[in-house]
């Protein structure tokens, strides 16, 4: 077994990060006015409003994802909000699916009664759009085949009207269509849980007051498992995320060492 | 555990056995990622965009219109044999020539003239000088002076296109360190998947 | 002949794309959606089954010339698989293709993006030695933003955090918006040329 | 039409021409006219003489190591493109001349996409390259393969392929994501010399620190003009140059005109 620099290097921020997951310690953060804003809004909405969210990723990115989905998706259920599942990009289909039973259950929630998932829509902006005409029309039936009538809790929502909120859950630029076509023109609110390198580009929206209210990456993740007092993935990963940082600055600064080192040696010969 | 979360795992670790080096194991994992997503990748492409834009309309709708970019996709089929295979030049010759036409405008609007206007700022507000606009005039004409290319690099222009590269330099580092964060936190997404849900030692 | 109808169609196909974008009217909005949407997608679908077949040959002959057997056999299972689960149970939620999909393909692909943690280590260790002024400054600005990022930013001195957000969104983004404007012109001109027809590099030969 | 309902949604009794347009429009016939001057008009072309550009004799040097080691040369697109992208139309310019010197020299050229699109027309554009050279009959298809469209999907077939092929020099030029670094660090793995070029402004950032070529941006449209010879890009090369100049002319009267009359707004899009 030969090891060059580099499997140093991948053996070192493997066991930093390892060491940092077992230790198990929830480093607090401090949580900012964007992650605030968001967690009142769910928090004061009414019970029993109804929250849409689309899952619009795809699935590499789950990783910094699911901490998000997860939390926001554990304040709605445990504030009595009534969840409509849906997803315009294929990749988020399943994966949407299994975090609602998944927090569903944990909240002791029904299917059909308390959440339902309606699966997967190509051409995301007609989606959107007719679906400000008409929900059971965009989805006949749902994620598992069940017509949209059997679903008690879909009994009279017809459209955006009577949906409180749509949350989309994204890693790239379809939010921006949430706002434009299904915010703008119809009217329904919009928020975004986005993946860390959206955030930016989304501050805008926000700024402008066409975005309701946004959390986004891992970071914003713990921030907002810390204000529903539910420890997760979020706040778990802070210390690696931590840790991981300053290892890189780390090998920056080795890098530097051992090439002014050689640049040293190289002269005295 | 579910046999989903056991395949699951065991193929995550074949694919960070690459880390140590290629191998049989990774090699195997990787053939078999390449297959299931370009399975994955027709089957939604016959459902979404086949069936849902094209037969379902064209045939239980009657679309004649539909006839058109039917004509066009079957000629990519062409390429499928020696004789026939020059007609695919117009179903790609249809995907250039509108992509440059959506380019243009899109390319004006987006990239050049909005990035000019945001540029345009008052450098001297209220007798005072705004620094931070001035840095930013600065950058954008030296980078661009960087980009020019009917000229040599010498005397002041030289100097003011190295200044550009600086910017640059800047810019580079900036955004790599910025994106490291999120390239983090994959990792601890697939370490948290392995470590609870697959060898279940932290829940 | 073999060159000047793809040649016509495709400046033909562009000018109406360019000149509906400036219009709002509703059919020149919808020819512009439907060729930028619904040709677009139909055309790469119909693409995509040859790619596939071509990489079924491909693997094919690998397997004839016992090249890689057991490998190139894998990857055609997967290929063939996929279609033939959905086919014989759908796609709905719980179906063994979305089984496949998501305890197969997904961990893998999220893995293989994993990766780039460790290589942006290794990048980190290599790629940053002040070899020059170029070099130091592409250090100096990742350092301080590698350092105002993590929490220890705000440990050693409350305003790092500050500076480089300055940093970020003032001589880095100048430099960013020239780029843009460059790629901008550079993806316009290449436009233009493939528009008025001297961009010919993509139709290949004569024969 | 399904999109002329969607259409129908969004604008109704409108006129052909949007006139909020109209100043892309202007800017438009003006950029298509430079480029008319630059490639028709001949005083035009000897008044701007083309500077070098460093990256570009590393292409020829890379090709010149491949010929010597006996090693494969790699060449990939990026995950981020499709045809449709002028990037893609520029990265072919360069294929083609890389193609035509691999074919002289006898260097194996292996192309792996993830678009089944650029594979046809890079087949193409391959074999043209070889018969121009009269060398027809070392071109082999198989070599430029369609490799699945699954970003991290290709990416791991790449990987693969770097790791397996020791290519002598790698050639990344096109659209990339994140996969983007995936690659230049296996190329680096297995020694290549590695030459990149992208119009991301993010995977830049990878890019340069990386590989050992960067063409940054534009650099790589000017590129395919340089390498190839062809007068038609290098004309537009020119005529890039030439808007670059009322680009900066405009700026610098625009920021000077708003220092003195802050309210005026003629700058605005």
């Amino acid at each position: 077994m030969r090891l060059e620099s580099r499997h140093w290097v991948f053996l070192g921020l493997f066991l930093v990060i390892l060491l940092s997951m077992l230790l198990q310690i929830d480093l607090g953060v401090k949580v900012s006015q964007d992650t605030q804003r968001m967690h009142d809004y769910i928090e004061n909405l009414p019970p029993g409003s109804v929250l849409m969210l689309s899952f619009d990723h795809e699935a590499s990115s789950l990783p910094e994802i699911r901490p998000l989905a997860l939390a926001v998706l554990r304040h709605a259920f445990a504030n009595g909000h009534k969840l409509i599942g849906v997803a315009l990009l294929a990749e988020g289909t399943g994966i949407g699916y299994r975090l609602m039973e998944q927090v569903g259950k944990e909240y002791g929630k029904v299917y059909g009664e308390d959440y339902a998932f309606l699966g997967f829509k190509p051409q995301y902006i007609a989606a959107m759009l007719s679906m400000g005409e008409s929900i059971r029309q965009t989805f006949p039936e749902d994620y598992l085949g069940r017509p949209y009538d059997d679903l008690p809790m879909l009994a009279g929502i017809t459209n955006y009207e009577q949906v409180d909120g749509v949350i989309s859950i994204a890693d790239g630029s379809l939010t921006t269509h949430w706002v434009e076509y299904a915010g703008n023109q119809y009217g329904v609110r919009v928020s975004a849980a986005v993946a860390a390198a959206m955030v930016t580009t989304y501050d805008p929206y926000l700024a402008s007051g066409q975005m309701h209210a946004m959390i986004g990456g891992l970071r914003g993740a713990a921030e907002y498992e810390q204000l529903i007092h539910r420890g997760g993935s979020g706040l778990r990963g802070m210390l690696a995320q931590t840790a991981a940082h300053v290892y890189v600055i780390l090998m920056i600064i080795a890098g530097n060492v051992v090439y002014f080192l050689n640049r040293k040696k190289g002269r005295k010969r | 555990m579910d046999i989903g979360t056991i395949v699951a795992g065991i193929l995550t670790l074949a694919i960070l056995t690459f880390l140590y080096r290629d191998n049989p194991i990774y090699k195997m994992a990787e053939s078999i990622l390449i297959g299931v997503a370009i399975g994955y990748i027709l089957v939604i492409t016959w459902t979404n965009s086949l069936m849902a834009l094209l037969f379902k309309p064209l045939f239980g709708a009657g679309e004649g219109w539909l006839l058109v970019p039917l004509l066009l996709g079957l000629m990519m089929f062409g390429r499928l044999f020696k004789k026939t295979s020059l007609l695919s030049r117009i179903p790609i010759g249809v995907l250039i020539g509108s992509g440059a036409g959506v380019a243009i405008p899109a390319m004006l609007e987006a990239r050049t003239l909005r990035q000019l206007s945001a540029t345009v700022s008052p450098v001297i507000a209220d007798g005072s000088l705004d620094i931070s606009m001035l840095v930013i005039l600065v950058g954008v004409l030296s980078t661009l002076i960087y980009f020019y290319f009917s000229r040599e690099q010498v005397g002041w222009w030289g100097k003011t296109a190295k200044l550009g590269t600086y910017f640059l330099m800047i810019f580079f580092g900036t955004t790599f360190g910025y994106t490291v964060m999120s390239r983090m936190s994959t990792f601890i997404g697939r370490m948290e998947f392995l470590l609870t849900d697959f060898l279940r030692i932290i829940n | 002949m073999r060159r000047r109808i793809p040649q016509l169609i495709c400046g033909l196909f562009g000018l109406v794309v360019f000149l509906c974008y400036f219009s709002s009217h509703p059919t020149a909005r919808s020819i512009y959606l439907t060729v930028t949407l619904d040709y677009w997608q139909i055309i790469f679908a119909f693409t995509l089954i040859v790619g596939a077949i071509s990489f079924v040959r491909v693997n094919l002959r690998g397997i004839e010339r016992g090249e890689d057997r057991s490998y190139r056999i894998a990857s055609l299972v997967g290929v063939i698989t996929m279609p033939l689960l959905a086919l014989i149970w759908g796609l709905k939620g719980g179906s063994p293709f979305m089984w496949v999909f998501e305890n197969i393909q997904v961990p893998m692909q999220s893995t293989v993006f994993a990766l780039l943690a460790f290589f942006v280590a290794s990048a980190s260790y290599r790629g940053f030695r002040a070899r020059s002024m170029q070099a130091a400054i592409l250090l100096g600005a990742a350092l301080l933003m590698l350092i105002a990022r993590s929490t220890i930013g705000d440990m050693l001195w409350a305003r790092i955090p500050e500076a480089a957000e300055w940093v970020r969104t003032t001589p880095a983004m100048s430099a960013r918006r020239a780029i843009l404007i460059g790629i901008g012109l550079g993806s316009l001109t290449t436009s233009v040329r493939v528009l008025i027809g001297i961009e010919r590099t993509w139709l290949g030969g004569e024969k | 039409m399904p999109l002329l309902v969607l259409v129908n949604i969004i604008a109704t009794g409108t006129p052909w021409f949007d006139t909020g347009k109209l100043p892309i429009l202007i800017a438009a016939i003006i950029a298509i006219g430079i480029v008319l001057i630059a490639t028709y008009h001949r005083r035009s072309r000897e008044r701007f003489q083309l500077r070098k550009i460093a990256g570009l004799e590393a292409v020829e040097e890379a090709i010149g190591r491949a010929t010597e080691m006996a090693r494969p040369l790699l060449y990939t697109p990026g995950w981020g493109g499709d045809i449709q992208r002028p990037t893609t139309i520029a990265s072919m310019n360069i294929l083609s001349h890389v193609a035509a010197r691999a074919a002289r020299y006898d260097c194996q050229l292996v192309y792996p996409t993830h678009d089944p699109v650029i594979m046809s027309v890079a087949q193409e554009v391959v074999k043209e390259s070889y018969v121009q050279e009269g060398l027809a009959d070392r071109f082999n298809e198989d070599n430029i393969r369609y490799v699945s469209s699954s970003q991290f999907g290709y990416a791991a077939a790449v990987e693969g392929l770097i790791t397996r092929l020791e290519p002598a020099s790698i050639f990344l030029l096109g659209t990339f994501e994140a996969e983007s670094l995936i690659m230049a660090e296996t190329g680096n793995f297995v020694g290549a010399i590695q030459i990149a070029g992208t119009d991301s402004t993010i995977q830049l950032s990878f890019f340069i620190v990386a590989c050992d070529y960067t063409l940054i941006g534009e650099e790589l449209f000017a590129a395919s003009g340089y390498l190839s010879g062809d007068q038609s890009i290098l004309a537009s090369v020119r005529a890039q140059d030439m808007m670059k100049l009322i680009i900066m002319v405009l700026l610098l009267i625009a920021v000077i005109w708003a220092s003195f009359a802050p309210d005026s707004t003629w700058w605005r899009f």
